[in-house]
């Protein structure tokens, strides 16, 4: 199998890398560019920890592969707070205690940032099946629920 | 400090019972945090497993040679590389980790490859040639239990064990205490029922992953994912032949173990494959390798039956509990029969359990790990029973109810507890009197669980500029940081942000029991509050040189050290960081220590209300409400302790309604993925509301008990006493999945219709 | 004399006493008395066994006092979640 | 395994045509990875066909809408005038996986993947829609209900993939709805599922119908029994009791880990009685 190059944006610096044809984005971001902030829960799109937006559109980074990503642009957790700022969805998750392992976090947040550009004001309703390619088994999802809702209203005052 | 219990005076407090911002909370929100995947090592190779296809096979013979041939690969393994340790425990956990002469179960490891990539050691696993003799399998517990059935393994049974079953059943046991049949006379109804459930697994989101490298003069480090570095290290130094000291073994952050990650899978194999390579190796498990060759829970078998008054009183209760917990012996049983009527104060009560081997992976603990299922079955027939005699589910279970001074079925009087006021508060909950639709059932459930306390070691160190480094050896599964440094803060009277807590590798610390048993808080907590009283003690000390006084004439308060009282002098008082900026001249750093087998953990219970709605064309289940009652003794950190309650209740409804391991007639996991083995999503259910109560634990100085396994027992009895209850109809088996409740629907439609 | 109370599957090992007094002044003395009137007794023993003291469970400590007074019962060998 | 990102549809073509062993086209990938990942599919070829003109276009074509063969689940979401025309067969698919798998997944590629719960599938088969294949021969236009052949097998030749799916026009008074039973809200496969479209006349009586069942036959299964009992009725609940009798026996499911043969056959039942009310009111306006 002869190696891929791929150029691309990743948190809107230009990257390259060279990678395997079968290789994932998912693999490609955390192996080749040690932005290991993406976690693979299940490597089969079910659980979102791999959540990133390709595009502007969010998607499992573990079905993509990172071929596909030659000339795309790629947002990771990495690229959410801004220097030491911290987004706002980040505060109110640290706030609200809407993590506890902290392991399907980082897709969360990426999922719930996505939602809240599409959709500022949602309901407690829209935010659950919006997260529900998120799994987290430690919260029960009350506090992720309660922090997604308290972020969208501070945005919708900013 | 047997003889040396905690007072329950109630105390004020500054920081416990505060709800201050986790210190890992910024490293876990911007993807720094450092997890069992997320390290690579200079030179590292990918670490790949094979596992057997069949789930009961003689392994007549392995060819590695053509993998070890191929390009790219620098080692390959077998069981042939270890060497069985003496101790049978540890015997059990490597043959898990590497099957011997047998595989017992599908998935189990048979060979293990480490190459330069992933594509590498893929490859060079299909290279591996296993010449197996498939044997018959057995996977359903009552079957395993059979003379007749497949066995396991043979010898491995207790001498409890009686006659008449199979060598698979490897233990039996019994508890409780009068005369039950004499108590089922004086009943006004007995109810018996059997039940069955289904094994689950603990679901955290991260699989296990570790790194080990080995250097040639037989030094080992090794990162992992666990809920216990020092376990880690002793069963792999005990399965490597090597001394403790030589290997250090540092925790990663933890993406979640519920029990699931207190032994180990893939650390002895990545070790093996470091020490033949010479080069560090990375093993990450997949999905499916988590669900095949992790360690889920047992699934069960139960006959329950329970005798009550017309008015309420239950007058005796038997219960007899099957587990298997797959291709190994384990005890799990024990503790479904200590628990299973905790929660009741009986005059005539007999518990009795039976462990059995199947081909399925060895069981794990799991979160209270044997209760849920023993508690749902009682708890069923409770609530059964309350229907046929027309009484209120909390009125029966508040008449019923352990108190201090109850003998419980196992054996011990209970000293304070807190389950009559959880199931009075529930009573007075608005929840409890909300109307309900047609449709929709009210369930309700008692729950109980031990708490452990055990092996603790803790530093406390005073930082020349007033800050202070906690140094505890437990992972921080679910901000155990935040609530020690909170305790040590509580304790010294210093801000919480003056307190930095570190989870530290094997080589700082002395032993620490795995994070289980919801022990942390509890025993981390207090030894970190014994190492700020000796701390304390020494800054006291270190005044009283300075102010030229006795030690005895200083005390410590608000953070500070002063004369004791006016005849001890007159001198302003000290803080702590006045006393830590001069400790080079005082005599050198200031540190308090505290190493403990703690015991003293109080026993936790809990109680749950939830509505449900079935829809009866299909079989749904909808959660509609729930509520969580339960003792903490004193929360530490609320939210957290809030976030315990919730994520085990839901937990529980996902063992309620659809999690089980589902086995093919060919022995083989049918839904080894999260697209089919499916944990509850965020749609799937309500806000969790919950309500702590704080009756403090008289074994811990502020009152601390356990809170993190409570929470997953009462739930399986809630959601199915709510499904009969809105269903009209008893279910029995776990899950309650759409086709058996539809099933039972319509068994039940015909009898109602001639009615 | 501590009188302690045996759990139900080990009574076939005691002559059917639930409960069996010994002279002991801490756990172990108690575990090594237990075992030395009742050899049946040791293969549980040697397993592993909890001892609960007055209501608080005590888990591999040789030297936990007990009173003569003290409620002390045998436990199996738990584990946690 | 070689990855080539094909620029025209000839070439598409070309490439999978000249390739002797196993090939797969990628569009939205998420059937495709997960395959490769498992080991399942081990691919000798993989065709990325999104960089091709118009594969990514919804455009409106003889009163209905030509899907390009990449249009991901969020993109025909968010096109006002299929959702009007078809609000079924946009519930189908919005049905699939998560809102991660919505970001890629496509009509064309839950088609292909041959499966027989396929959440987008009965909504199609229901609406009669046409799938344009392109091969070595040129483009043929192929029902879609023609292309699954059973499970994870298509009737597409080598050489031949998807580039489009059309949705044909509808008379006024039309609708379609679809419905999919899975044990919990969301992320599972369909146990079973219906999709049902018809058209209501003046008078409210019902003047054609389609009715298709998922996850309770090899392939998705055309009931015309069920249809039958729709047509020339007003839906009243007899109508409806035989709708769903129809669906119930026309239903062949197996038993497997994710539902029962009793299960299923009642349930699709239930379900296509269900959808032809959420049907009718749609069409009722």
């Amino acid at each position: 199998m002869s190696r891929i190059h791929v150029t691309t944006s990743v948190n809107g610096d230009e990257v390259d890398f060279l990678c395997e044809p079968d290789e994932t984005l998912l693999d490609a971001l955390r192996n080749r560019l040690g932005l290991t902030g993406s976690k693979e829960g299940c490597g089969t799109g079910d659980c979102g920890a791999c959540s990133v937006t390709l595009d502007g559109r969010l998607v499992c980074s573990c079905l993509v592969l990172a071929a596909e990503a030659e000339g795309r642009e790629i947002a990771t957790i990495e690229g959410m707070a801004e220097g030491e700022a911290l987004h706002p969805l980040q505060k109110k998750f640290i706030e609200h205690a809407a993590l506890q392992c902290g392991v399907c976090t980082p897709g969360i947040l990426v999922a719930t940032k996505a939602l809240l550009e599409k959709n500022p004001d949602p309901s407690e309703t829209e935010v659950r099946y919006w997260l529900a390619g998120n799994l987290c088994r430690c919260t029960g999802y009350d506090k992720i629920i309660r922090a997604v809702m308290d972020a969208a209203a501070e945005l919708r005052r900013a | 400090m047997a003889l040396d219990k905690q007072t329950t005076a109630k105390r004020e407090f500054k920081v416990v019972g505060t709800r201050p911002l986790r210190p890992d909370g910024v490293d876990k929100v911007t993807g720094k945090a450092l997890y069992g995947a997320d390290l690579t090592a200079p030179g590292m190779l990918v670490g790949k497993i094979l596992r057997s296809p069949h789930p009961h096979a003689r392994i007549r013979s392995i060819d590695t040679s053509a993998a070890e041939a191929a390009p790219g690969v620098k080692a390959v393994i077998t069981h042939a590389d270890f060497t069985l340790p003496d101790d049978e425990d540890m015997r059990d956990i490597l043959v898990n980790c590497m099957a011997f002469n047998k595989a017992l179960y599908d998935g189990h490891a048979v060979a293990a490859v480490a190459a330069i990539s992933e594509a590498a050691a893929k490859a060079a696993l299909k290279l591996i040639k296993v010449d197996y003799e498939v044997l018959p399998h057995v996977t359903d517990v009552d079957e395993a239990m059979k003379p007749d059935a497949p066995v396991i393994e043979r010898g491995r049974q207790a001498e409890t064990v009686g006659e008449g079953f199979s060598e698979n059943v490897t233990s039996y046991c019994e508890f409780g205490h009068g005369d039950i049949e004499a108590g089922f006379t004086r009943a006004d109804h007995v109810i018996e029922r059997s039940f069955k459930t289904e094994a689950t697994h603990q679901g955290y989101i991260e699989p296990h992953a570790c790194l080990a490298t080995f250097t040639t003069d037989g030094k080992a480090d090794l990162w992992c994912c666990t809920q216990g570095q020092y376990m880690v290290r002793r069963v792999c130094s005990a399965i490597m032949d090597m001394e403790a000291s030589q290997l250090r073994v540092t925790p990663s952050e933890i993406g979640g173990g519920f029990g699931g990650k207190t032994t180990v899978f893939i650390e002895p194999v990545a070790l093996m494959l470091a020490k033949k390579s010479g080069r560090p190796v990375k093993i990450v498990m997949s999905r499916s390798d988590v669900l095949r060759a992790s360690g889920p829970t047992c699934s069960s078998s139960m006959d329950v039956r329970i005798g009550m008054t017309k008015d309420g009183r239950i007058t005796a209760g038997h219960a007899k509990l099957r587990y298997q917990g797959g291709a190994f012996p384990c005890g799990t049983v024990e503790m479904g029969a200590m628990a299973a009527f905790a929660a009741y104060d009986l005059e005539a009560v007999r518990t009795q359990g039976w462990n059995a081997m199947t081909n399925r992976p060895k069981q794990a603990a799991y979160r209270a790990p044997g209760a849920p299922m023993a508690i749902y079955a009682v708890e069923s027939v409770v609530d059964e029973l309350c229907q046929h005699l027309g009484l209120d589910p909390l009125d029966v279970r508040l008449k019923n109810a352990a108190k201090a001074g109850t003998k419980a079925s196992y054996g011990v009087t209970f000293t304070d507890i807190g389950l009559s006021a959880c199931l009075a508060a529930a009573k007075a909950h608005p929840h409890y009197a909300a109307p309900l639709g047609p449709g929709q059932g009210r369930g309700v459930s008692c729950g109980f669980w031990f708490n452990f306390g055990g092996d603790t070691c803790v530093t406390l160190n005073v930082n020349m500029d007033g800050t202070v480094s906690v140094t505890e050896g437990n992972p921080d599964i679910g901000g155990s940081r935040a609530s020690i440094g909170m305790m040590a803060a509580e304790e010294l009277g210093v801000p919480f942000d003056k307190v930095r807590t570190q989870v530290v590798d094997t080589a700082s610390l002395g032993y620490n029991e795995v994070t289980d048993g919801s022990r942390v808080t509890f025993a981390v907590g207090l030894a970190t509050i014994k190492a700020a009283q000796a701390a304390k003690a020494e800054m006291c000390r270190r005044a009283a040189m300075i102010w030229g006084i006795d030690a005895e004439a200083v005390t410590w308060e608000d953070g500070c050290a002063k004369p004791s009282g006016p005849n001890a002098g007159d001198f302003p008082p000290m803080t702590l960081a006045e006393i830590a900026a001069v400790s080079s001249q005082t005599g050198g750093p200031i540190a308090g220590h505290h190493e403990v087998n703690a015991d003293g953990a109080g026993v936790s219970f809990g109680v749950h209300l939830v509505d449900v709605e079935v829809d009866p064309e299909t079989g749904a289940t909808k959660v509609l409400r729930y509520t969580v009652f339960q003792d903490a003794g004193k929360a530490v950190h609320p939210d957290y302790v809030e976030g315990q309650m919730q994520g085990g209740a839901v937990q529980g409804i996902g063992w309620a309604l659809n999690e089980e391991y589902i086995y093919g007639e060919d022995g083989r996991l049918q839904n080894a993925g999260f697209l089919d083995y499916r944990v509850p999503v965020a749609s799937d259910l309500p806000m969790i509301d919950t309500v702590i109560l704080e009756i403090p634990n008289p074994g811990h100085p502020y009152g601390v008990r356990g809170v993190g396994e409570t929470s997953i027992v009462p739930p399986l009895a809630a959601i199915a006493n709510a499904v009969s209850r809105a269903a009209g109809v008893r279910l029995t088996e776990l899950p309650m999945s759409p086709p058996r409740i539809l099933a039972a629907l319509d068994a039940a439609r015909p009898k109602a219709a001639a009615e | 004399m501590v009188k302690v109370a045996i759990w139900g599957s080990l009574r076939g090992f005691t002559e059917g006493r639930a409960e069996i007094e010994v002279e002991a002044a801490t756990t172990k003395e108690m575990l090594d008395k237990l075992v030395e009137a009742y050899p049946g007794l040791r293969p549980q023993v040697e397993r592993g066994v909890s001892v609960a003291i007055d209501g608080f469970v005590y888990k591999d400590a040789w030297f936990t006092p007990i009173r003569p007074d003290s409620e002390v019962v045998l436990m199996p060998l738990m584990v946690g979640g | 395994m070689r990855f080539e990102v094909a620029a025209s549809v000839a070439e598409a073509v070309r490439m999978l045509a000249a390739e002797p062993g196993t090939t797969r086209v990628l569009a939205g990938g998420t059937d495709v990875l997960v395959q490769l990942r498992s080991g399942l599919v081990e691919p000798d070829l993989v065709v990325d066909i999104k960089r091709i003109d118009g594969m990514r276009e919804i455009r409106a074509e003889d009163g209905g809408f030509r899907i390009g063969a990449a249009v991901s689940g969020a993109e025909l979401g968010e096109d006002a005038g299929v959702r009007a025309l078809w609000p079924g067969v946009v519930e189908g698919m919005e049905l699939i996986g998560s809102t991660q798998v919505q970001g890629r997944a496509t009509l064309a590629g839950n088609l292909c993947n041959a499966s027989p719960a396929a959440d987008s599938v009965p909504a199609m088969v229901a609406a009669d829609a046409v799938a344009r294949v392109a091969g070595p021969a040129g483009e043929r236009d192929v029902p879609v209900a023609q292309i699954p052949a059973g499970p994870g097998k298509t009737t597409l030749a080598k050489g031949e993939f998807i580039v489009s799916i059309f949705l044909p026009a509808r008379p006024a008074g039309s609708a379609d709805a679809y419905l999919r039973f899975i044990p919990r809200t969301e992320m599972d496969i369909a146990v079973c599922s219906a999709g049902v479209s018809l058209t209501i006349g003046g008078d409210g009586t019902c003047t054609a119908a389609r009715v298709a069942l998922g996850a309770v036959a090899p392939t998705v299964l055309l009931v015309p029994d069920a249809a039958a009992a729709l047509i020339g009725s007003k839906l009243d609940d007899a109508a409806l009791d035989a709708l769903a009798a129809a669906c119930s026996a026309a239903a062949k499911p197996i038993d497997d880990k994710r539902g029962t043969v009793a299960f299923r056959k009642k349930v699709a039942g239930v379900l296509a009685r269900r959808a032809a009310v959420i049907a009718a009111e749609r069409a009722r306006g």
